[in-house]
Parts: C-alpha cells; sequence; structure tokens
C-alpha cells in the first residue's frame, strides 16, 4: 500500500489536533498559542461544515434510484425529495435574491411542516411507555420491585395531584432524586470520564481505530 | 400574514400531527408520508443552516485577512474531501477531515474531564459536611458518599470478589442504582407525557398556538380516520380477491 | 509552567493513561489481565439453554448505533463481542441465531461473526446467512420489523447488548409478550430503567464492556477495563480518605485535589 | 385468544393496545380542554433556579443557550417562555446562542410573542442580542468559551457584524459572562458546558433540561457546578407559579396529574394480572 493511504497518517493527525487543544491546558505556554489555539478551533468547524451534504447524499443514493426505477414506495421518495429540494432552495444564504433563513417560503416550511413533524415523532413514545408499563413493567424481582415503587413515588411527586394529595410525596420524591439517584449518576459519572480518558489515550495512541473503520479497501 | 397562509399553515400543522399519530393504529400511507416528508425537510433545513454559518464566518471573519482566506480556502479544500467517502478508490482521503474533527474534540474533552466529571466529583463526595450540619443531612450525606463508594466498587472488575465483604456490597450497590433509576424512570415518563400533552395543546389551539388548529382538529382526524379504514377494507379485499 | 490549579487533575490524568497503555501493551505480549466474569454471562448461558431445550430461536441484537461513534460505538462493538459468544453457544447447541441488524455499516460485520462462529464449532453447514436480517436504517422501522419477527418466529431467548434508545421499550415489551427469557443491556442510562423492569437480566453501564472485554480477551479493551479500576480505586481511595479527614473540620483531602 | 376457562386475570393481561392508546387520548385531551386547576406546591430546586435569575446585579451579563431542537418542544417550550419572561422583566442584558441548528426556530417563536420592545421596552443590540446558531456541537461551545465574536461573526435578526452592537462590548467571551443558562435535551448540553464553559471559566449554569435529563444533572447541583435545575414540564408549572404568569405549562398540569396516574394505574392492573396468574400456576 502506497505509504499515503496508510491508516498511520489519520491517526497521527488525530494526536496532533487532540495535543493542541490538551496541551496549553496544563501548561503555560504564552498567549501566542492560545489564540493559535482558539483560531484553530473556530478553522476546524469551517472544515466539519463542509460535511454537511455527507447526509443529504447518502439518503439521495438511497431515494433517486427508487424513484428512477418506479421500486415500491417510490411516491413517497418523490415526496422527501421535493421537500428537501424545496427547503434547500428557499434557504440558501443568498439574501441578494431574498433567498436564507428569513425566507418566508423556508419560514412556512419550517414552521408548519418540519415543527409538527419533529415534535409529534418523539411524542408518539408516550403511547409505547404506557403500553409497556401494561404490558411488561412487572415486580419480577426484588431489584424490579424497588425500581418501580421508587419510579411510582417519582410520579406521585410529578404530578400535581399527588403532591397535592400528600405533600409527603414531593418530599420523598426529593430524597430519591438527590440521595440514591445522585450517588448513581456521580458514579457512572466519574466512571464515564474514566473511559472517555481512556478512549482518547486509545484514539492518540492508534489503539482504537473504531471511527476510523468503514468501506474502502 | 395573510389569512390564506395562517390557514393553510394550521391546516398543514394538524395535518402532519395526526399523520403521525395514525402510527398507533398501524403503519399506513399517511404515516409513511409524515415520515418522509420528515427527513426531507430536516436535511434541507440543516444544510441551509450550515452554508448560513459558513456565509458569514467568510464575510465576518476569514475574508478580512489574507491569511484568512488561504485558511479558509485551505479548510473548504479539506472539507471537500469528506465526499470521498462515497468512493471506493480514494475512500482514505476522508479520513483526513475526520482525524482533524475527532482530534480536536477528543482534545477538547480530554483536557477538561478529569477536572469537570472526576476531580470535582470525587471532592464534592470527599468534602461533604458530617459536622456542624443537623443529623438527617449529615446522615443523608454519609449514605450518598457509601452509596457513591459501593457503587464505583460495583463497577470495578478486576478485583476477584470471592471475599465474603464483597456480596454485600454489591447487593448494595444494586439496591442503590434500582432507587436510583427509580428517578429516571419517573422521569422519563414526565418528558414523553409533556411531549405528547404539548402536541394535544397544539391540536386544541392552546394559546400561543393558533386556534384555527382547533377546527381542523376533528376535521382531519375524522379525514385520518376513514381513509385509515376505508384503506384497510381494501387491502382486505384485495387479499381476498387473490386467494 | 504549569498552570496553577491543574497540577492533580494532569497527575491523575497521568496516571490512568500510563496504566491504560502499560496494560495494553502487556496484553499485546499475551500477558493479558484477568477480569471477573459478570454474572450476566450465566444469564446469557441459561437463556439459550431454555431457548433450546422448547426448540424456539434466540434473537440476539447489539443495539441500533454504529461503530464510529465516540460513546455509542464501544457499545456496538461490545454488543457484538456477545454476539459472537451467543453464536457459538447457539452453534454447539444446534439452535437457530436471528441477528436483527440497523446500521448497514455493521451488517457484514455482525454476519462473518456468526459465520465463523459455526465454522469454529465445526457446523459451517448449519450456518443459515438469512437469519441475519438487515431491518431497516429509521430507527422505527428497525424496530417494527424486529418485534413482528420476534412474534412471527416464536423468539425463546431475546439478547440485546448495545446501544438502545426509545426501542428498547416496544422491544423487551414484545419479547416478554411471546415469552422470551431476555437479557439486555446498555451504557445509556435513561433506558436501563426499562430494561430492569421489562426483561429479565440487565447488564447495567459499564458492565456490557466489561462483558465484551471479557469475552473477546482483545488487549485494547482488557487494557483499558483495568486502567478504569486504576481510576476507580484511587477516587474511591481519595473520598475515604476525605470523608475521614472532613471529621476534623478541615479536609486537606480536598485543599490537596484543588492544588 | 378467546378460549375457554379465560378468567378475569386473563381479561386484565390481555387488553388490545389500541384500546389502551384510545384511554391515553381520553384521560388527556378533557383536562386541557377545561382545566381542573389542583394546586401545585414548589419543590425547592425551583425556588432555586428562579432565586438565581431574580437575585442577579443590575447589568449582569447572561448568556442563554438552545442546546433543543423541535423535538422537544411539548416540554422546553413552556420552560423557555417563562425564562424569557423573567429575564426580559429584570435589568439585565443577555444573548442567545444555539448548539442545536432548530434551536433558533424555538427562540424566534418565544421572541415574536413576547414582542420586548413593546411588553418590556428593551432594546435589541443594547439589553440583548440574538446571536444565533454555531455547528459542531461541544467544539462550539469550546470556540465560544475563548471568543465569541469570532464563533458567530453576525447577529441572527439584521445579519450585522455583531462587534456593532453596544451589548457586545462587553461580551467577548465567556469570561464577560456572569451566569449561562442552558435549555437542554441530551447532547450537547450540560454534560458538555460543564467541560467548556464551567471548568475552565468557572461560568455558573442554571439548567432547565426535559425530565429525562434531570437524573444526570443531579451530581452536578450537588457539586456546585449547576445553580439551580429545573426538571421537566412540571417544574415549568412551578416556576410560572413563581412568575404569577399562568401558561402553557401550567394549563398542562392536570393533564400531567391524569396521564401519570393512568401509566400508574396500568403499572398496577398488569401486575395484578401477572401475579394472580403466576399465583394459580402455582396452585
Amino acid at each position: 500500500m502506497a505509504w499515503y493511504k496508510r491508516v498511520e497518517i489519520p491517526i497521527i493527525i488525530t494526536a496532533i489536533c487532540a495535543l493542541i487543544q490538551i496541551l496549553p491546558y496544563y501548561f503555560t505556554l504564552g498567549a501566542s498559542v492560545e489564540d493559535f489555539q482558539a483560531t484553530f478551533v473556530n478553522w476546524q468547524m469551517v472544515v466539519g461544515t463542509g460535511a454537511t451534504f455527507v447526509g443529504a447524499i447518502a439518503i439521495l443514493q438511497l431515494h433517486i434510484p427508487r424513484i428512477m426505477k418506479r421500486r415500491p414506495q417510490w411516491e413517497y421518495s418523490t415526496a422527501l425529495v421535493a421537500m428537501f429540494v424545496i427547503m434547500l432552495i428557499f434557504g440558501l444564504p443568498i439574501r441578494e435574491l431574498g433567498l436564507g433563513l428569513d425566507n418566508s417560503v423556508f419560514e412556512f416550511l419550517y414552521g408548519n411542516v418540519l415543527t409538527p413533524l419533529s415534535s409529534t415523532m418523539y411524542s408518539i413514545i408516550a403511547f409505547f411507555i404506557a403500553s409497556a408499563a401494561y404490558r411488561a413493567f412487572r415486580a419480577r424481582s426484588l431489584e424490579a420491585t424497588i425500581l418501580l415503587v421508587a419510579g411510582s413515588l417519582l410520579l406521585l411527586k410529578n404530578a400535581p395531584i399527588g403532591t397535592a394529595v400528600w405533600p409527603g410525596f414531593g418530599t420523598i420524591g426529593d430524597w430519591l432524586f438527590n440521595v440514591p439517584n445522585m450517588s448513581t449518576q456521580r458514579a457512572i459519572l466519574i466512571g464515564g470520564a474514566l473511559g472517555a480518558i481512556v478512549l482518547g489515550v486509545r484514539a492518540m495512541t492508534g489503539y482504537e481505530r473504531g471511527y476510523l473503520r468503514g468501506g474502502g479497501e | 400574514m395573510s389569512d390564506f397562509t395562517t390557514y393553510f399553515g394550521a391546516f398543514l400543522g394538524v395535518l402532519f400531527t395526526l399523520a403521525v399519530y395514525s402510527f398507533l393504529y398501524r403503519e399506513n400511507p399517511w404515516s409513511r408520508l409524515a415520515e418522509h416528508m420528515f427527513i426531507g425537510s430536516a436535511i434541507g433545513y440543516g444544510i441551509a443552516y450550515d452554508l448560513d454559518w459558513m456565509r458569514s464566518q467568510w464575510e465576518g471573519r476569514w475574508s478580512l485577512t489574507s491569511t484568512g482566506v488561504t485558511a479558509f480556502a485551505f479548510a473548504l479544500l479539506l472539507g471537500l474531501l469528506w465526499y470521498f467517502r462515497f468512493s471506493r478508490k480514494y475512500f482514505w482521503l476522508y479520513r483526513i477531515p475526520l482525524a482533524i474533527i475527532t482530534g480536536t474534540g477528543l482534545g477538547l474533552a480530554f483536557r477538561t474531564v478529569v477536572f469537570a466529571q472526576l476531580l470535582t466529583q470525587v471532592k464534592a463526595t470527599a468534602g461533604i459536611q458530617l459536622v456542624g450540619v443537623d443529623a438527617w443531612t449529615a446522615f443523608n450525606n454519609l449514605l450518598s458518599a457509601v452509596m457513591v463508594v459501593c457503587v464505583l466498587l460495583y463497577f470495578t472488575f478486576t478485583v476477584r470478589q470471592t471475599h465474603p465483604v464483597w456480596k454485600p456490597i454489591n447487593v448494595f450497590a444494586r439496591y442503590t442504582m434500582m432507587a436510583g433509576f427509580g428517578a429516571a424512570y419517573g422521569y422519563t415518563i414526565l418528558t414523553r407525557m409533556s411531549l405528547y400533552i404539548g402536541r394535544c395543546q397544539f391540536l386544541l389551539g392552546v394559546p400561543p398556538y393558533a386556534p384555527e388548529n382547533k377546527t381542523f382538529f376533528p376535521w382531519i382526524a375524522l379525514l385520518i380516520l376513514v381513509t385509515l379504514i376505508g384503506y384497510d377494507l381494501y387491502v382486505k379485499s384485495r387479499a381476498s380477491a387473490k386467494t | 509552567m504549569l498552570q496553577s490549579g491543574r497540577v492533580s487533575g494532569l497527575i491523575y490524568l497521568l496516571i490512568v493513561a500510563a496504566s491504560a497503555l502499560y496494560f495494553i501493551k502487556r496484553g499485546e505480549k499475551g500477558n493479558i489481565p484477568e477480569i471477573r466474569r459478570v454474572s450476566g454471562l450465566d444469564a446469557i448461558e441459561e437463556a439459550i439453554g431454555r431457548a433450546t431445550e422448547m426448540g424456539r430461536p434466540v434473537f440476539c441484537s447489539h443495539g441500533i448505533s454504529g461503530l464510529s461513534d465516540a460513546t455509542y460505538g464501544p457499545q456496538t462493538i461490545a454488543g457484538l463481542s456477545v454476539l459472537n459468544y451467543v453464536a457459538r453457544l447457539c452453534a454447539r447447541y444446534a439452535t437457530r441465531v436471528i441477528v436483527p441488524v440497523r446500521q448497514v455499516s455493521v451488517y457484514p460485520i455482525a454476519r462473518e461473526i456468526v459465520e465463523t462462529a459455526y465454522k469454529l464449532e465445526g457446523k459451517p453447514e448449519q450456518f443459515r446467512p438469512e437469519d441475519i436480517v438487515y431491518l431497516s436504517g429509521f430507527q422505527f422501522g428497525y424496530s417494527l420489523g424486529y418485534m413482528s419477527l420476534m412474534e412471527r418466529e416464536r423468539a425463546g431467548a431475546n439478547i440485546m447488548v448495545g446501544a438502545y434508545w426509545a426501542e428498547s421499550l416496544q422491544l423487551s415489551e414484545t419479547g416478554a409478550r411471546v415469552g422470551a427469557l431476555q437479557v439486555s443491556g446498555t451504557a445509556n442510562t435513561h433506558q436501563i430503567p426499562f430494561f430492569v423492569v421489562a426483561t429479565d437480566y440487565t447488564l447495567i453501564g459499564e458492565e456490557i464492556y466489561a462483558a465484551g472485554a471479557y469475552l473477546s480477551k482483545d488487549p485494547a479493551m482488557v487494557g483499558s477495563i483495568v486502567a478504569q479500576d486504576i481510576g476507580k480505586f484511587i477516587g474511591i481511595a481519595l473520598i475515604v480518605l476525605g470523608v475521614i479527614v472532613g471529621l476534623s473540620g478541615t479536609n486537606y483531602i480536598v485543599k490537596l485535589l484543588e492544588m | 385468544m378467546v378460549a375457554e376457562g379465560e378468567t378475569i386475570w386473563d381479561k386484565l393481561e390481555n387488553i388490545d393496545r389500541r384500546i389502551l392508546y384510545l384511554l391515553i387520548w381520553i384521560v388527556v385531551l378533557p383536562p386541557l380542554i377545561s382545566p381542573i386547576g389542583l394546586p401545585i406546591s414548589i419543590s425547592p430546586s425551583t425556588v432555586a433556579y428562579y432565586e438565581a435569575i431574580e437575585k442577579l446585579p443590575p447589568g449582569s451579563m447572561v448568556v442563554v443557550s438552545f442546546d433543543f431542537g423541535l423535538s422537544a418542544l411539548g416540554e422546553l417550550y413552556p420552560i423557555a417562555v417563562a425564562t424569557f419572561h423573567h429575564l426580559f422583566s429584570r435589568p439585565v442584558k443577555f444573548a442567545i446562542i444555539a448548539t442545536w441548528n432548530e434551536g433558533p426556530i424555538v427562540a424566534k417563536m418565544i421572541i415574536d410573542k413576547l414582542n420586548p420592545e413593546q411588553t418590556y421596552h428593551k432594546v435589541y443590540g443594547e439589553d440583548w442580542i440574538f446571536l444565533g446558531w454555531a455547528p459542531g456541537g461541544e467544539q462550539a461551545m469550546a470556540a465560544l468559551g475563548r471568543d465569541i465574536w469570532g464563533t458567530i461573526t453576525k447577529d441572527y435578526i439584521y445579519k450585522k457584524p455583531v462587534s456593532q452592537y453596544p451589548i457586545m462590548q462587553h461580551l467577548k467571551s465567556a469570561k464577560d459572562v456572569d451566569i449561562l443558562i442552558s435549555l437542554e435535551t441530551g447532547t450537547p448540553g450540560a454534560d458538555e458546558w460543564v467541560r467548556q464553559w464551567w471548568e475552565p471559566y468557572h461560568v455558573p449554569m442554571l439548567v432547565a433540561c426535559i425530565g429525562v435529563m434531570a437524573p444526570t444533572v443531579a451530581p452536578y447541583v450537588q457539586a456546585g457546578q449547576c445553580l439551580g435545575l429545573l426538571p421537566g414540564l412540571r417544574a415549568g408549572a412551578e416556576y410560572e407559579k413563581l412568575l404569577g404568569r399562568p401558561e402553557l405549562a401550567t394549563a398542562a398540569a392536570d393533564a400531567i396529574s391524569t396521564s401519570h396516574i393512568l401509566v400508574l394505574a396500568f403499572v398496577i392492573i398488569g401486575n395484578i394480572g401477572y401475579f394472580a396468574k403466576r399465583r394459580r400456576r402455582m396452585e
């Protein structure tokens, strides 16, 4: 394999970029280094934003052939592509032509199509949770029972009717939140921080290549 | 805004909200249409925002100095390398911008995570007040320190836990976590119900949502229900015609 | 030279980083440190055993995330290590294993894992490629497909280890309804409660990484677990010392950490 | 499913899911149409959040970050409206930013609704400014912490260079910020702010989040990194009550009650069915 294709090169770049951020944080290296570090963060945001069409291309690769070959459900794909193109064109940042984020068509579409769709899409889980509460939330062991009881007490804390009937639900709920929950989350946070440190070390030394995987040769 | 756009907007909003909910009856053409419209508009929206930010970066920062122009051009060039992701032959080029982004992200998280999420947390537990506070507070402080330590011990994997002292520690840790996860459970239900309630407020036109929504709600609900049941009958009749 | 107030953090960081590198290097030389077998693995074995007795297939999934994300990628990798273990056991007992997949990028890996497992058990002819099922890239499309598959095939066991979101509930609800013995595991904290109450055994948070490392014996994975343990023990020691010293009124440990 | 010997317990365990779904509609819609108005008690964490804003000295600089998208509108919109009402009624200055690209939509909805020029006599560019969105999540937070002018070069509303606005003369980096308010649903959110603003600059935080995230913020509150936490819609209703301005969250309060009681009932009925069957099987 040609040297420039080797996976070591991106690993070295990863390590250098990481060190640019890490070293000035621990050592006083002077204002010019800190300025460079800050500018670098901004600069790489431009590099990152360059990827803006990647997601769109991946989706279009799936849907355009579906429309061209009239495969099942091609009608829906047409709606998807049409919506995408309209949104994109009216949202292009060319204010000289009246386009952009404050264009009225763009505003109308995000206000009346994207907003209701996006906020409804995730609210549907309320139904799944309720039906699972009925069908699957069983006190099948002592541990599950503790969880269910604690969870039910929290439900009564969060429901105004619970605290209106007995203010104690509020106190118990706060205790559960501030003592067992806080302790559990803190231990998980500490574990997560250690995990992040070790992952960082692995990536900088090339032991972690998961993020570079996929496709290609 | 003219009357027409207000009405048409309300109509679309209610239609798409109910189209998503029709999934609860079963997967159907309405919900499929809603899903596709969502994806299409979300991607278009995201790109528009990215490009807008790029333009203002260029105008407000990089175009002002000659070094800036070079740096920006170089960043754009690197940004183009992302698209080699779709090439089998030049795939390796895509790893360069990826490495820059990942490296910077890792570095930024790495430098502070040890303080924000490790030392500050250890410090807050190690520095609990046991003297000079009332008995209940002192008890809770001590209890939470014990809980943190036990849960941390539970998540260690290199010590062979043969000594009998491990058993109560692990049991206590698991019970602590279950009580703690009870909070997570309760709050998750709160969120899911809140999101749904928010949509109902939208459908009912509770201010500040458009009052027109309320007018459309029953009619569109009826329309979707009728078409769903109609579609079901149609599918059934076609299936029976085949056999 | 050193920024003030950041010395203690740097020392902590260096200890953890150095021990990670040391144990990974040591592992590469074949000296893999020993880690504890988490009890969830026994539950997996039991679930497969029961499915075999009942003559029903085993479902095994690895979450809905890909491999590259910093926080979810490792969960998928842990899930794939578990899949490897499950596939070996299923091949040994001649039980069907069905793997629902959501990510195109993970599909070939999952397939290769199962195929290799059958080969290693000396039964390559029993491998059924059609049982590694790519369902849908969309979250709910995936869970819908998974649910109907479980109902149609009457799943005897359902093992889910990886990064799951809202579908965790739908899947475990359906699994419970068809009477599958379910073992779950995720590090997505907000989904753990739903797994705990709806499935029979749950691997909590970091346990999935430990299970993955235990099963794969991969030096990088095992070394990481050891280094994180060292970091935890330092934290525990500081907490215990701090609480004891704190009784005196002035807390030197806290002051030390502010250096 | 109708088999011989089917008992009431079997029936209890096998209610069709669509009936359950219908029940959810039935218990949520009526209290929204005609609220009962059950009293809402106020919890200490809500008071802490309220007090933190209430006690800001005049002229303090606040940054409000929209770390959520449209998906969380139902829970965070009422909270965000109340927070902005509170900020506009106090003699403080603030800037709006977003780390989620749908954040500006929500921010704009709120600004349009509150109409700060007319209602609160606040001048854009002097008392407050809408900076808009920066890409890259945690990277954006780090960049903003160090250099706000260079990261968001133009404001969201008039697209003019931020350096031209009077308010921005006092807001160049995180060092100028007295308090950060994060309205968040996940990643990026509180974890990342703690890493990029609290740790290097010690900017105190207030977090208003969807309920799901609340448990994960608890350690930051206890450690003093976060001064106040509004966990979800119920806390939003409490906050509205403290502000004396009942709005969407208050209107939702009764529906929260009915839906929570329904879930509780589902858990109980399901478990009754389960245990009754298990007992019969044992006999």
